[in-house]
């Protein structure tokens, strides 16, 4: 159950706002499972459902000029980040006007023109890119920041600590995000971590680091906007670190079924749209409000499948396209043409 | 003889080696609950966690650790899940563990299998296709397989672990479920580098391995059904040490090579396989040949990525080409 | 023109350019006093600790955060110390750097200039003398260049640092210290993917690249004093793109190709050489020829590590087969 | 200058015999850097001059069949943990007789009869091999423990970071030990590290950690006493940070003039050796006793020196031995002879 915020004060329409990009973010992440049902998507889709909050609270303080690096479950950033729900949604077909020219995919989206520096199909290799990306502004000393998200398996790999270091060491504008959603894919993250966790291993490394939890929109909201400002301000990396839940499996292909079901439905209780909701209706907004952005999003989304799905395919000289300028190979070298 | 999946014989390899020897155990991401692709189904069960362990995602502790382990007796399986993510590990993999025998002198040996799935499947895209064995045929100190049928699955898997040399496994994603007559026998083991012979020709040698060995015999039934081109198949299975010999009794038969491979045609393993025949200089009835993917990151749209692929049509074509030769 | 070193030209030709564009920094540890071998020595009094900065032992994030600050416009010259220790950024380099323009569908560019030196010197043993070229022209998207003269470490390190694809440079360790004429000129610059005729001759092509053009060189010259052999020596500089065209010509005028390289030979570079020249089928007057590395780590005592290495003496004897052949 | 030990409680015997250890280890090392400058070793050596203190004081403590994983600064762990000098010494000059049959050298020296599985040419990478090892003793259920040394610089690799949460998630018996002497390399270690150094960065993944002294043999023995019988009881993983100070250049080819002359001198007041002599002079030895301790161990590694000099080199066939049983070349192939 959402937990009581002092709702007189609530910025209703901040958060209905934020109410609304959470919906369009679920629905797009069950419209895309849709589709990887009907083999519309044949790639591996990690929906975010049950992030949502993360994903928009986070992204809602971000300029549309600062940058984000995000993981394999990136639809959620990219959306809060302002990219284009049509173009994802084609880019997750494989069709023209997909954000990457469906050469990308789910796990590779883009979409530079609203700062989102790219999905990774790597755990934890963002890190370093966050690093360096921000490496960059201070190089040329704009006033611009970066936000990096990661999983709670992502802590294990070496670039957190490299990438964590580096931003500290050079005074880097970076707010990182540890999405702690309990799995990495289907193994217990906690059983396979040791210590106090991501925050007192940031600590450690010198960032100050932050626990809150990861599905009240209004915590997330209000903490990214205090790290986001300071991180503007002073120049120093910080991490934030949300409690969350993979609602459902680790991808589309994943049932999660090595899941408790008592668990998982216990967790459901704790959504985020579901206590965002339930501040807004504290606040008085009434439940048909509600209720219509919902099917707004839904339509929006349902929408956007129907149009991808009449996309055209990509022809097929874009694959030889933009490999790189100096010793490119032609299609006309291609082998079942020679 | 049973009629088993590609995956369920890699999962009888493991349990075999593992009952056999306890010194075998297994460590990678998600184990526990069988892996990515349930190459572990189950084995948990009769092993337990210790035997069968889940890892943080720490791809080059995980391989680090296995070397540590491995130069003290154990016999570690290491999963990589995509051979992509192994490139996580490269530093304890070729600096590390297909050294440390030789730069200790002897003192070390490092017995570990490393499995790293390769090539396309389904829009898995620039980061989750990569076959990249040519890499490792090129490191002193390491082995290279790719099996392509459940048999090999079964008998290279078991050679492999049974080897006291560093091995690198890769079988590919396309495969596992595909199904095949596999020995029961306990102690099935299939040679390491020696290839199997596919199909029997005089017109034309073909050499492949992985899952390409599939698409070059459905070309050669089509050559032969249609043009009556006799096509000499031979799947290498092993890429370190490759199968010389065979091959070269075979082109000085038909006088006509052509190696085929899904990895990227410039520096693939397909270019050693043509100058080392090339150098012995054979009676030759046409210019030595191979196809393989153009030099292009995997794209992810299926029309695309299908650009990518090696067909028994395109096979067909160049087999034609050189028979005209 | 000026008299200098491989090392000093490598200096000129990074100074001028962060003079050029301001744009330009390099990354990597030590650099503040000069780097491992002094190339970078007083760069930092022109240029500052920014953009001559010092880094962590942390070769995966300093090959992670250049990837980062190129895609945001900046041009980072990265740099590995010995190529293998980039086997510790291989994720960083193949996965992310190579594809990230391609999997963004042109939204990113990627202008790192990687330097990796390369080569056996003096007892380095087997984690510090390796030669990895023919790894990074399997990548799509890399660009890979192995200069071996003074002018061309100035010429094609400028022509790296412009250019918008990633660049692997690899300078050979053995090469620091080798003097010779360097156009003064802020805007020579080598244009990538184009050989160079180190020595005219029709009797005989040898293509080789790094440190063994001056081995081949020595061989050339014998060859011609003593048996009236003359070798038509390609330097081909850089591996991809790959001059065929240049080496074609040559091979169809001397009918004889010998590829050398202190890689090791099996699934070295030269392999694709052969294969691609074999493929075209020209008319031969001898087989297709390779000298490289046997497939064995570089071992640390002089006498054994000298045994890895390509001799004049093995070239003349290998030339001496093929002008028999 | 040496701190005040309670001198009357020195138990003489043992810290003469370390006394004894350390100055074999500086002898070695002089005599090492003297080949390298007679170009009798042509590849790289570092010198553990001024940490000999750490690595006696904590090899000391470990058993025979104890295993010990070493960095390219790996002489004076080698020879502690019990090795032949003057097999080490053929090694270094790439003769028969050499630990490694002179195939390996400084950098990779080994001795595997002694439980010495191997300095390390990639810095940091010989953790996760340690943390291995320790994994292979625990599936095999014996009661080894497992030493694993590395610098200060090498606390900003990935590999600390798996390797220390690898260790402490399966329970492993290592006693990791991090030389701190201020410098990676020509780089002050301090700018390019981020936080409160290694002991709470292992802290932050759940390891005790101490910090003491390095340069104090007895703070080290005590230390690594206490910890290695923690250790061996309690099959978890710990960190001992020791700080000293690197005396000479980092390599043979590098003479060390980044650093300037006050700092260094001021150092060599507070080296191990030295401050040992003083303890053992407080509780009664003879100045000829220590003496002739460093003379003979002097006088030692010459001989060795000489000995390996007259060590005839390794035959060529032996390049070809354990690359791999599967597949390997043979003399025969070799390029030269075909
Ligand atoms: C280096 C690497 N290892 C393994 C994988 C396979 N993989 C993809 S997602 C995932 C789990 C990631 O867990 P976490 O970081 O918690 O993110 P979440 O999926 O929970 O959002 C794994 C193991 C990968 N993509 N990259
Ligand atoms: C991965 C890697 N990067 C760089 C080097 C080059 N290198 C050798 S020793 C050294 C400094 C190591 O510093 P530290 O860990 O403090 O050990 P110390 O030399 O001080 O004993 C460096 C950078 C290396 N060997 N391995
Ligand atoms: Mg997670
Ligand atoms: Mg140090």
């Amino acid at each position: 159950m959402a937990k009581a915020h002092a709702s007189h004060n609530l910025d209703v329409d901040r958060y209905l706002s934020q109410f609304r990009e959470m919906h369009r973010i679920r629905a797009f992440e069950m419209t895309a499972l849709q589709a990887v049902d009907e083999k519309l998507v044949l790639g591996a889709v990690h929906p975010s459902v049950g992030q949502e909050a993360i994903c928009v609270g986070v992204c809602d303080n971000l300029r549309r000029d600062d940058l984000l690096l995000s993981t394999h479950r990136g639809h959620g950033h990219t959306m809060a980040k302002g990219a284009s729900a049509a173009a994802m949604m084609r880019e997750l077909l494989g069709r023209t006007g997909g954000t990457n020219h469906g050469k990308g995919g789910s796990m590779h989206i883009a979409d530079f023109d609203v700062g989102m520096l790219g999905a990774n199909g790597v755990v934890a290799a963002n890190i370093s890119i966050a690093a360096g990306a921000a490496h960059a502004i201070a190089l040329k000393g704009d006033d611009r920041i970066v936000a990096c998200f990661f999983g709670d398996g992502a802590i294990n790999r070496g670039p957190f600590l490299e990438g964590l270091n580096w931003a500290k060491v050079y005074g880097l504008p970076v707010l990182f995000v540890c999405e702690d959603n309990r799995y990495s894919a289907t193994t217990k993250t906690s059983a396979m971590t040791s210590g106090a966790g991501a925050a007192e291993r940031a600590r450690s490394l010198g960032l100050n680091a932050r626990e809150i939890d990861g599905n009240d929109i209004v915590r997330v909201d209000e903490a990214a906007r205090e790290m986001i400002t300071e991180i503007r301000a002073d120049r120093q990396p910080q991490l934030l670190v949300t409690s969350t839940y993979r609602l459902l499996g680790h991808s589309g292909f994943d049932r999660g079924q090595y899941r408790p079901d008592a668990e998982v439905d216990a967790q459901w209780e704790h959504e985020p749209i579901r206590r965002c909701a339930a501040l807004l209706k504290a606040a008085g907004v009434r439940d048909a409000v509600l209720t219509s952005i919902e099917q707004e999003a839904k339509a929006e989304m349902l929408a956007a499948l129907e149009e991808a799905k009449a996309a055209p395919w990509p022809a097929p000289e874009i694959a030889y396209d933009d490999v790189q300028d100096v010793g490119a190979e032609k299609m006309e070298h291609a082998p079942w043409l020679s | 003889m049973a009629e088993l999946s590609y995956l369920e014989a890699s999962k009888q390899a493991i349990a075999e080696e593992m009952r056999r020897d306890p010194m075998v155990w297994a460590l990678g991401e998600d184990l526990g609950r069988g892996g990515v692709s349930g190459q572990y189904k189950g084995l948990i069960d009769e092993f337990g966690p210790n035997r069968i362990a889940d890892t943080p995602i720490s791809e080059a502790a995980i391989m680090g650790a296995a070397i540590g382990a491995a130069m003290m007796g154990t016999r570690p399986v290491v999963e990589m899940r995509f051979s992509d993510f192994a490139l996580c590990a490269i530093d304890e993999l070729v600096n590390q563990a297909a050294k440390a025998r030789y730069m200790f002198g002897g003192q070390a040996r490092v017995p570990v299998v490393v499995r790293e799935p390769v090539g396309m499947r389904g829009s898995a895209a620039a980061q989750h296709s990569q076959s990249l064995e040519a890499w490792y045929a090129h490191i002193p100190g390491l082995i290279v397989i790719l099996p392509s049928t459940p048999a090999d699955n079964k008998g290279l898997l078991k050679a492999a672990i049974r080897c006291d040399d560093p091995v690198v496994y890769m079988e590919h994603k396309g495969l596992w479920a595909l199904e095949g007559e596999v020995p029961d026998d306990d102690d099935y083991l299939v040679p390491i580098g020696k290839a199997r012979k596919v199909r029997q020709g005089n017109d034309l040698t073909i050499v492949t391995w992985s899952a390409t060995v599939h698409t070059a015999a459905e070309a050669a039934t089509q050559l032969s059904a249609q043009r009556d081109i006799e096509v000499d198949l031979i799947d290498l299975r092993t890429l370190w040490p490759w199968d010389v010999r065979a091959v070269l009794e075979s082109v000085e038969r038909t006088g006509r090579l052509l190696v085929i491979h899904e990895a990227v045609k410039t520096g693939g393993f397909g270019a050693e396989i043509i100058a080392t025949i090339a150098e012995r200089g054979p009676r030759l009835k046409a210019p030595l040949r191979r196809l393989g993917a153009p030099r292009v990151p995997i794209p992810y749209s299926p029309p695309l990525e299908k650009l990518m692929k090696i067909t028994p049509r395109q096979i067909v074509e160049t087999a034609k080409v050189q028979m005209q030769a």
